[in-house]
């Protein structure tokens, strides 16, 4: 009986006709299962399944040193590794009660704020391509060509970057990067600004997205909606501002926030939070230059890492929402147990309560700008 | 006997140039996107990539024939057939020039001037959907059925609009003949325009416009093969040959459009302001008038390329409602509007 | 702060509380299993504390630590032999730990509620009433650890496939599994 | 007779055409799961290009397709599904395992992931790297180019044609 809604989707009943949507499916990403119960068009449930690229990290992470954890963590969520790199490193670094150097936190600021806006742009640019506009999607590869040539030349990976290491960050800036940045930033907001002009108030596009799976902002907290999806229904929280760690105290920036938190909400606040990003890194660029060029980038870290027996939470704000490493430590070189909070994870949960009662085509857009990635969301 | 070798040279003309046309299209379709998006596009297969339709059609004729097991094993044969005949033989009655005279003779550039048609090529047009219908119930898969229902809906949706658009031409022109409409577009209208379709037709040719872009299943009507939600839509389960066939037959109905466009209300083959007949020789205006005519059908077909690469698609609900709430609403208008101004000026 | 938080806490649960600790400002409170709606519900409603936002449920698997303490001078390495070596004398601590991450919108603070669950008795009522955000959580504790949660609509396995025989993140499960493979019918 | 069969001129001319014809139309299914579906959709955009190959037209449904990329990890989960994907792969058809994961399981020696696609289907090229860089899939792509050149894709029909006479 478990079996036949494998792979065959089971069997229409009664009046409702069975779709099985994934896991190979051009909007799937790969590895999410949707099994839809359609009336004509209109989808009447829908029924997630995860796990597709359930790869045990957890476990994984049971048997790896608390350094060689930090490679695993960039194949969370691999739009924006270095995200997830920062947030274990400051989970492990509050376990041991480490202080990180300014100018190391710096670096991750501005890294960590390159990564969100690579990690948006794949958001806005696969948006388009599920709702039938390949082109943006292009434009914004392009620029993103352009931040991963930034990530490879600092650390010589382009997408896995394992950036940064357990209390500070292993080299400085390399020279260049005014150069880079310079040549980047105006890029960037040239990319942003031509989606702007193709998508935003194409009257196809608007259509297919205001008012497509609304969510009011009670339903999104009881469901536990962080991140983009949660401040597109209207709710200001971004724990940048809420819980400010690192030294995003420091920095001025707004946080963009929606109305209905419908598709097109969530499409604006990440085109709008590209925008602050950059002002952000312009920011933390500012101070990095104010810094001593031989100031410190690590804390005084012993070679092998073993914590005091106890267990600490932490959670940034990553690209897709609250992104929580919890870390429970016996004393030994290993962390006893490792739970992550993925963000997309509450989120997608959410699915069937989203597009009940829309349609096959606003199943796609919803599961497009919640943006599920498969690696946190399964891990 | 002599019309009789014309007839067939005329035929096998139009047959090798709309294949040519529409081998071409898949080329310029990549190109193009490629161009639009910033890449180069396949540029491996012979110069500028140009032998590219080639290839995919070697490799698609030599790919294993599947046959799903569940399938309907003669309708799914039958589909891309059904799909792809209508749509070459609606060209017979579009005039590709105005006349040629070689040794004498006059041949008109048109494989049959029928009185009537308008009305064949909407009868065709309309016969297109049957090839989605059938494809995609025949594959016994739901993205198929799917797909084909989407197509149905918005074909017969949309064939409404588009034969009333044709139809208040048609009260213009006051003939069914094509060809006629053709001719009767040389000169100028109120003066200072073209005398062309456009300009007495403008809402009308807005309304076709769009509702071609349905019946061609383009973006932004593309919602039958609907990549992202649908996977292939009712080209789902066919691979090799048979789906070159859907794809193929796919642009020479880009063709076809484009060609009943300009033939419509972008004047054929008159170039506006200008009698080409008056100062060419009977055979260079032949040419000519032929080339002009090829130039404007390759602006629409490129039209076709631009909107696809540019535009998101519409959804479901929406292109019924474009369809039934907007458009044949326009439609009627235009049409009563036409008529009542007939009535009036005669 | 973390002291007012304790105290705060305590008001508000009063003997619920079993024990309660502080680390780098994460505050955990256990209380007991049977209570778990009961305890995170006058969590949310105390106007002081307010902890309207679950972030997250999971489990833990103590099983290794226990064995540990018991014998300190040998360390256990593989951990796929670890089910067959015998118990410690005495009755053992529960097995299971499901900890539940509050936070509070109007306050940023946050709170770690804990209870303990024995292997004999695995099952925790479920908190989805309180937070539908406690759904797939619950599923994932139960794929994970076989605790299960009454109460939940729909508890079946989340990220292993159905009929998956063991529960992956118990410490006796090895690493690298026990050669499990999925098949499935085609028809 | 000689011209149809063994190495004749004809046979070995048709040959290289249809070798060509598959050679600069190798339509992908990409069926990225993980990290590397990122360095994929790398790869077909705008700043590496697989479609200057005529690698284009990412057909989702595997009876169009001829490349099965497969980048990314797959979990036991998911095997059945990667094994019936490829069953209903027309011929002629080829992989290409891209990354770690897919060509051994990589960093992932765990209860729930396969350890290398290659246990369930065969598997032309592996590019390693994690994930490899779009420039590792276009080479693939090329080898798998190189393969398709020294098939002899009528051979066997056709004699066993003229045999069967």
């Amino acid at each position: 009986m478990v079996n036949e809604c494998v792979v065959n989707a089971g069997h229409s009943t009664g009046d409702y006709v069975t779709i099985n949507i994934g896991p190979s499916h051009p909007a799937m990403h790969g590895t999410l299962r949707v099994i839809a119960q359609t009336d004509g068009e209109t989808v009447v449930k829908a029924d997630p399944e995860i796990g597709y690229l359930h790869r045990g990290v957890e476990k994984l992470g049971e048997h790896l040193t608390y350094h060689q954890f930090i490679p695993i963590t960039d194949r969370l969520n691999y739009c924006s590794a270095i995200a997830n790199n920062v947030s274990y490193e400051m989970a492990v670094e509050k376990l041991m009660g480490l202080e990180v150097p300014e100018k190391a936190q710096l670096i991750r600021v501005i890294m960590t704020e390159l990564a969100r806006i690579a990690d948006h742009q794949v958001l806005v640019g696969i948006l388009g391509v599920d709702l039938g506009a390949f082109t943006p999607f292009f434009y914004l590869i392009i620029q993103r060509e352009e931040i991963y040539e930034i990530f490879e030349w600092y650390n010589g990976a382009r997408l896995t970057n394992t950036f940064g290491r357990i209390g500070g960050v292993e080299a400085d800036l390399p020279d260049d990067f005014d150069a880079r940045w310079r040549e980047l930033r105006p890029n960037l907001f040239k990319a942003i600004d031509e989606t702007d002009k193709l998508l935003t108030h194409n009257r196809i596009w608007m259509d297919r997205t205001i008012g497509v799976t609304a969510f009011s902002p009670e339903d999104a907290l009881a469901w536990g909606f962080t991140g983009p999806c949660l401040r597109a229904c209207g709710v200001k929280r971004d724990l940048r501002k809420d819980e400010p760690y690192g030294l995003y105290d420091r920095f001025t920036f707004d946080v963009p926030i929606g109305k209905n938190g419908d598709v097109f909400d969530r499409y604006m606040i990440r085109m709008k939070e590209m925008e602050e990003s950059i002002k952000i890194i312009d920011q933390a660029y500012a101070m990095y230059q104010e810094m001593a060029p031989d100031a410190p980038l690590m804390a005084k870290v012993p070679k092998v890492i073993k914590p005091p027996v106890g267990e600490v939470y932490h959670a940034t704000e990553a690209p897709n929402g609250e992104l929580g490493f919890f870390i429970k430590s016996d004393g030994s070189d290993k962390p006893y147990r490792i739970k992550i909070r993925p963000p997309c994870y509450m989120v997608y949960q959410a699915f069937p309560e989203l597009v009940k009662g829309e349609m096959i085509a606003d199943l796609i857009a919803c599961l497009s700008s919640l943006n599920v990635i498969a690696g946190e969301l399964d891990r | 006997m002599n019309d009789w070798v014309i007839a067939i040279i005329k035929v096998v003309f139009i047959w090798v140039w709309t294949l040519l046309v529409a081998v071409v299209m898949t080329w310029v379709e990549r190109r193009g996107a490629a161009m639009i998006q910033d890449r180069l596009g396949p540029n491996r297969a012979g110069p500028f990539g140009l032998f590219q339709p080639l290839a995919d059609g070697i490799k698609l004729f030599t790919k294993e024939d599947i046959i799903p097991a569940n399938a309907n094993r003669i309708l799914f044969i039958l589909g891309p057939i059904l799909f792809s005949l209508p749509a070459f033989s609606a060209y017979a009655v579009v005039p590709f020039g105005d006349k040629i005279v070689i040794a004498g003779k006059e041949i008109i550039l048109q494989v049959s001037d029928v009185n009537v048609g308008f009305l064949y090529v909407v009868a065709l047009g309309s016969m297109a959907v049957y090839g989605v219908i059938v494809g995609g119930w025949a594959s016994n898969n739901k993205f198929s059925i799917l797909g084909g229902l989407r197509s149905t809906a918005q074909l017969i949706s949309y064939e409404v609009p588009w034969g009333l658009a044709l139809l208040a031409a048609a009260l213009v022109y006051g003939t069914f003949s094509l060809r006629e409409i053709s001719i009767a577009q040389q000169g100028t209208f109120l003066g200072f325009l073209p005398n062309w379709g456009i300009f007495r037709q403008p809402l009308g040719f807005l309304l076709f416009i769009v509702a071609a872009y349905a019946e061609a299943n383009r973006v932004p009507f593309d919602l039958p093969e609907a990549e992202s939600e649908i996977v292939a839509g009712y080209h789902t389960e066919y691979g090799s040959m048979r789906l070159g066939l859907y794809l193929f037959g796919e642009y020479v109905n880009l063709c076809t459009l484009s060609a009943l466009m300009v033939t419509l209300y972008f004047g054929s083959w008159h170039l506006p302001y200008l009698n080409m007949e008056a100062f060419l020789g009977p055979i260079s205006y032949g040419i000519a008038s032929f080339l002009v005519f090829f130039l404007k059908v390759s602006f629409f077909l490129w039209l076709f390329v631009w909107v696809r690469w540019t535009v998101p698609r519409f959804r479901y609900d929406q292109v019924m409602g474009l369809g039934w709430k907007s458009l044949i609403p326009l439609a009627l208008a235009n049409l009563f509007v036409t008529a009542l101004a007939i009535q009036l000026t005669v | 702060m973390t002291m007012d938080l304790l105290k705060g806490v305590s008001n508000c649960l009063g003997p619920l509380v079993v024990a309660s600790g502080e680390f780098r400002g994460d505050v955990t409170v256990e209380v007991p299993k049977a209570r778990i709606a009961e305890v995170l519900a006058r969590l949310r409603d105390d106007p002081n504390l307010a902890y309207d936002f679950l972030v997250d449920l999971f489990g833990v698997d103590n099983l290794d630590l226990y064995e540990k303490a018991a014998k300190p001078k040998k360390k256990t390495e593989g951990e796929g032999d670890a089910a067959e070596e015998p118990k410690p004398a005495g009755p053992p601590p529960p097995r299971f730990e499901v900890i539940y991450l509050l936070l509070s919108l109007s306050t940023n603070r946050r709170l770690h509620v804990k209870v303990r669950v024995p292997e004999d008795d695995l099952s925790v009522p479920s908190v989805t009433g309180l937070w539908k955000a406690a759904t797939w959580p619950e599923r994932e504790v139960y794929d994970m650890f076989g605790i299960r949660f009454p109460g939940h609509p729909d508890l079946r396995r989340l990220l292993m496939w159905d009929e998956f025989p063991a529960h992956p993140l118990r410490k006796d499960y090895p690493l690298e599994g026990r050669g499990e493979e999925r098949i499935l019918r085609y028809e | 007779m000689e011209a149809y069969t063994g190495s004749g001129w004809l046979l070995t001319r048709l040959e290289q055409l249809v070798n060509w014809g598959r050679k600069r139309s190798p339509w992908p299914l990409p069926y990225g799961t993980a990290c590397c579906g990122i360095e994929m959709m790398c790869a077909l955009a705008s700043g590496y290009d697989m479609a200057r190959f005529g690698a284009e037209r990412p057909s989702f449904s595997p009876r169009q397709a001829d490349v099965l990329i497969e980048a990314g990890t797959i979990t036991k989960k998911m095997t059945p599904i990667l094994r019936r994907i490829y069953d209903q792969m027309a011929e002629p058809k080829w992989v290409i395992a891209m990354g770690a994961c897919a060509c051994s399981g990589g960093v992932f020696r765990t209860y729930s992931t396969l350890q290398g696609i290659d246990h369930v289907i065969p598997v032309d090229v592996y590019v390693p790297g994690c994930p490899p860089r779009p420039e590792g899939l276009l080479f693939a792509l090329l080898k798998i180019m190189d393969k398709i050149d020294m098939e002899h894709p009528l051979r066997g029909e056709i004699s066993s044609l003229v045999e069967g006479k």
